[in-house]
């Protein structure tokens, strides 16, 4: 995603493989370990529901407003999700004003996937008319500070920013939905959590910060739910991961998750 | 319009309890973003922006280098989440006009020559919007601008002023510039004495013009002294404590 | 705005500030005095309303095209009133062919300020069917040729072409608006008249010329309406204006706008 | 098409009372606007357009300059008041085609190898739009680029003829355009004896193609005559005068 | 269209030449004889029709997608026909993703020509509710490998994918279009044939390839309908034609087209 | 999800007979387009898809250049008449993010370092779309750099499989992959044995993960003969026949 100064990231590379090597990593943290995990939610009263999450230094803000809109035409019973990330010129110096760039599709894709395949919100509580009014939920993430692993940060934003929403209740009244004075919660039904893993040299690291990403050869993000399901996985990045190191993969991700489940019910509930 | 009766009463009290010339209160923490070489994080009334500023650095494209003085770029944008209903994330006409005037309200505060060939940005995010998010954002912008060490002839800062009515009052929030009379934001760089901004909406008779666009040098004045203690805190007073200034009513 | 040619500019730049301290500008006018303007109304037959205004040399022509159209939801029962600019790329050799520049951009939404918030057209007068139809009124302007000062060509072209504007007139049947044959002229209250000020070294001259504009340090448009009260204003270019300036702007605006406001009055009555 | 009576009468008498082959009237202007290097404004018919040439100047961006020839470059656009609807101010593909055809009309009559590594710009405004705008577009371009003293093979002329029922008519105005049977733009230049433009709509039988052809081109004759005519006004006949032709029925 | 090797073109252009003088092309074609042409209809089962057509080695994909659609206020008893054509990066070294080029418009709009002047579609029948609901025709063309005559091969695909589609038939029911499970044919009631003839130093030839294309200084496109009558035509390129040049080209579209024509109502019927 | 029941019956059969492990048919061929430097054409189930290479070439713009590899570029695109409803020919938010992922896919198994400060460009088309049309296109786009004379560490060859109910599936086509419970693209580099590509959706047990990845790993495996097949017969056995390998139910 970014441009990088090759000199200092070999050295870095270098020191870093050789501190891997014995189980250890730059900023101290065991290779299983993620940084410090920061939840705030509600912190902007305009939007339905938002979270401001920092992982380390990653800053995540995510905002849900609610509307209702018109159902797609296969699921016309069903409401509507919509994530959507921008990835700040502010975030970073690599980072851009412009369109969408196709990181931050990836990301808003990858997080929609987790929520959605998950089936985090009840879809079919959004429905209000069938095929002609449900409710819709735009997820907007603003990333703000970059180090590292947005994939993760903007995840749990998105699942924060959801559990704590709150919406009017609709009712239909002549064919027409009406939204009434009372405030209830988005439909949440799971807490699907990501989990991202980055190789170096031959070493799995949970949740790699920006060093560590210029160092990386390999990513991948594995989500998985309440259960320990694997509910939604990409792998990233220009290189390949060996059938073993996935399995390995994703029995980290079913571990850590679960600790971070843990935080992120905590803070939102 | 139709609301003026309501916006502010016999008292001359507004709707949030604020007499005429009084400011909402106002939060200010500098140095608050990892990445960026300087950041300002500005909470007025239920705006909450952030500023951010890198640079000096590089010109891209190439053909945009300005020999004699830094190229200062600013950008000012909504959170999608910002407003009441849900904003596309492009950049609207809106946002396209106030980055040009927070722009050219913030360049002839820093001191170009003194970055020749070289860039200067500036990003200023609406994380939630109220009314006179724009004064907000260059409040902000101008901290940011300082906290990344750019040299400057002075700081600026903004404050809107308006009419309910006909009456002048200072600082209007989204229900006031929305229902009241007029909007006029206005950014001074305090100690030079000088306008960098200045835009009107509404109807003013000479007199009331007058009137709004001195309150808001005045109120501008006030804001100022927040701005200095939120750099001090900044330099001296440990790292990014918030500066929260409620002002007493007059 | 545009690319200058730094020797000329700054040796035109010196002459120019010496003449102005004996109160003199290089074309001969006044420091108060605006150049030659002339208005030509119902250039385009085809629009609702047309007007070709000349400006010293700066040429714009606005037209108005009348449609019915659905309110914003927040204002059921008025018109819509939008207006657009291009600053062609024939008008000089710095403009460009492509989508809205910044500058007209800001252009646009300046003069439209100053139409609107002077009340010039009864927006309520062009409500038809309460939150389902509305007069929808787009003015449109060609920026063909530039030789400074752009807003008020800009502003009077459009005031002149809304104040001759003619539009069928609509009756509701059914829930429908139907256009009749009548026309009727688009309801038109005030004359709102936009002035620009620019300062040459410590000099307020009204209406610049491109040349002036080259080397002025700071530019201020300043729209009055009919009783002389300030409804519009915006200071432009990257420099700054004592507060003092501000009050001396606001004064001239007021007494040259009235002359302005005559002639705009008696070329479109 | 069910209109077709309507547009001639059973004494071959169109809408607006021309004959079969007759023009509408020609209003030419040369040397009307100040910045541009040469301009032209043609009215015809309720046609009213401007067209104006820059250049020969530098190629931005560069990697697109010819090196043995000038890049010619040609924008038709329609104002959004042109139209009975107004038009989004964004290129249409029809104006886009148009844009290339013009370009391409207009090319081989510019010596562009007098320029190299320079490019000339054509701009074609339509003011208001009626039949045959890209033919009146063309004529007023070439002479535009004439006024820029750009050198030149010839002037370039167009016309359109077509159809109504089966009769082949000239210079359709707007009406008989969209309710007529056939439409054939076409430029030429007059003295070599070229065709440099050439589109068809409509349904022609070979012979009808061919009178329509050939009415076309002389037709663009007789209008190339204004254009020496305009020309000559401007450059001895004083400033700007308008050479106003209208045609006595045959 | 495309960027050229000028000295190994200005060495190919004059042994062409030559050859043409002799009525020769490098191929080995007579001047008036286009390239072996394919048409193979139905490759793409989930479009309403398809057609690949092979013209020499210039390789289009043309298939038509049918919906219903609001009509146009000035047609609103008639259905809707757009063609749309994307020159493939993947069809030659020269051609490039994104939007739509000036060459890919022109390509589209001078075959929607062919198509729609010489009513090859009734569109009276398909419109469904007058001013409401029509059947809409998208005809979507993907140039898959160029060599030359885009034109002519577009054209052949848009009318083969067009003469063997098929559509649901629709009923209006409580003034609702509703689809039928009952297959019919597009009404197709014509079929206009395009002939692309190239002017290479004095010679006309007919359907030129890609070098033909770099040698030729003029390209004629001239669409023919059953009985022999011209429906459409595009001058091309930056040159000129001589008068003569322009009726010969007519005639020789003509007998031209015809062939062509057999070969097309052999390949659909 | 209503529609699980049907997707298979009580014999495990799937609704085009399929069982369990089995793959649709797929059809290969190497070598097809006359431009491109390499091609390859699949049919898989419904999907007919072509992929073509160019390259290495020179780099457009400059700015891109990698000094010391080859720059692979890669789009996705879906035919607008490929899909059900005509999809917009504009590249969506999805053909975005796959045009990602098979550029990650295919980068890793192509020495770039062989090819530096040049492009490789691969064009993925769509042009009928049925489930899997993303490993489709990776298994094609590495024929097509083989094709092309591209130097390969080795081929990528792409499977997708996924979950009916709790039942893992191989392959699934559009209806399974719209109704069923889960869908696993992998790709991977058969002789070296590297997964390069792997998204997962659906919900699975951490015993279905592992079962469903095993199964598109060993399945990929399966596909990979087909592809030296359909390249001993590009390169031994006659120009761009086709490989068409119907599996033997098992």
């Amino acid at each position: 995603m970014m441009k990088k100064n090759h000199v200092v990231e070999s050295i870095t590379k270098e020191r870093m493989v050789q501190l891997l090597a014995s189980g250890k990593r730059l900023d101290g943290r065991a290779l299983d370990q993620p940084r410090n995990l920061n939840i705030e939610t509600g912190v902007i009263p305009k939007a339905n529901g938002s979270a401001r999450v920092t992982l380390g230094n990653t800053l995540v803000l995510a905002g849900v407003k609610i509307a209702t809109g018109i159902p797609f035409p296969d699921t016309p019973d069903k409401g509507i999700l919509m994530v959507n990330a921008e990835i700040l010129p502010m975030s970073s110096p690599y980072a851009e004003a412009g369109p969408p760039s196709e990181d931050a599709i990836e990301l808003a894709r990858v997080t929609d996937r987790g929520i959605r395949e998950s089936e985090m919100v009840d879809m079919t509580k959004l429905g209000l008319i069938p095929g002609k009014s449900v409710i819709a939920v735009f997820v907007d993430c603003n990333i703000m500070n970059v180090d590292g692993n947005l994939f993760d940060a903007t995840s749990y934003a998105v699942v924060s920013a959801l559990r704590t929403a709150k919406m009017n209740r609709y009712v239909v009244k002549d064919d027409k939905a009406v939204a009434t004075d009372e405030l209830i919660p988005v439909p949440v039904e799971r807490t699907p959590v990501s989990v991202t893993i980055a190789r170096i040299g031959d070493k799995l690291v949970v949740d790699p910060n920006s060093e560590e990403e210029a160092s990386m050869d390999m990513r991948i993000t594995i989500t998985t739910d309440d259960d320990g399901n694997i509910c939604a996985s990409q792998k990233g990045e220009a290189s390949t991961i060996s059938a073993e190191q996935v399995l390995q993969a994703a029995d980290t991700s079913i571990s850590v998750g679960k600790a971070i489940r843990a935080k992120i019910l905590e803070a939102t509930s | 319009m139709a609301g003026t009766k309501k916006l502010i009463d016999e008292n001359g009290i507004r709707l949030d309890g604020r007499k005429w010339n009084e400011l909402r209160p106002i939060k200010l923490q500098v140095g608050v973003m990892k990445n960026a070489d300087g950041s300002a994080y500005i909470e007025w009334g239920k705006n909450k922006i952030m500023a951010a500023v890198y640079g000096p650095k590089e010109v891209h494209p190439k053909h945009q280098v300005l020999p004699d003085r830094a190229l200062l770029r600013c950008r000012y944008h909504m959170a999608p989440f910002s407003v009441d209903e849900r904003k596309n994330p492009a950049p609207s006409r809106r946002e396209i006009e106030i980055s040009k005037v927070i722009r050219e309200a913030l360049v002839s505060a820093v001191i170009v020559e003194d970055y020749p060939r070289t860039a200067i940005e500036v990003w200023v995010e609406v994380l939630q919007s109220d009314g006179g998010s724009r004064v907000a954002g260059i409040t902000a912008a101008s901290l940011a601008l300082a906290d990344a060490g750019i040299n400057m002839r002075d700081l600026v800062v903004g404050c809107s002023c308006g009419l309910i009515g006909e009456q002048v009052v200072s600082d209007l929030d989204d229900t006031e510039d929305k229902e009241g009379n007029g909007d006029m934001p206005v950014a001074i760089m305090p100690n030079l004495g000088l306008v960098s901004l200045l835009q009107v909406d509404g109807v003013y008779t000479r007199e009331n013009f007058q009137k709004a666009f001195e309150l808001a040098i005045e109120k501008g004045k006030q804001i100022y002294q927040m701005q200095r203690e939120a750099l001090t805190t900044r330099f001296f007073g440990g790292e990014a404590q918030s500066t929260e200034v409620e002002e007493a009513a007059e």
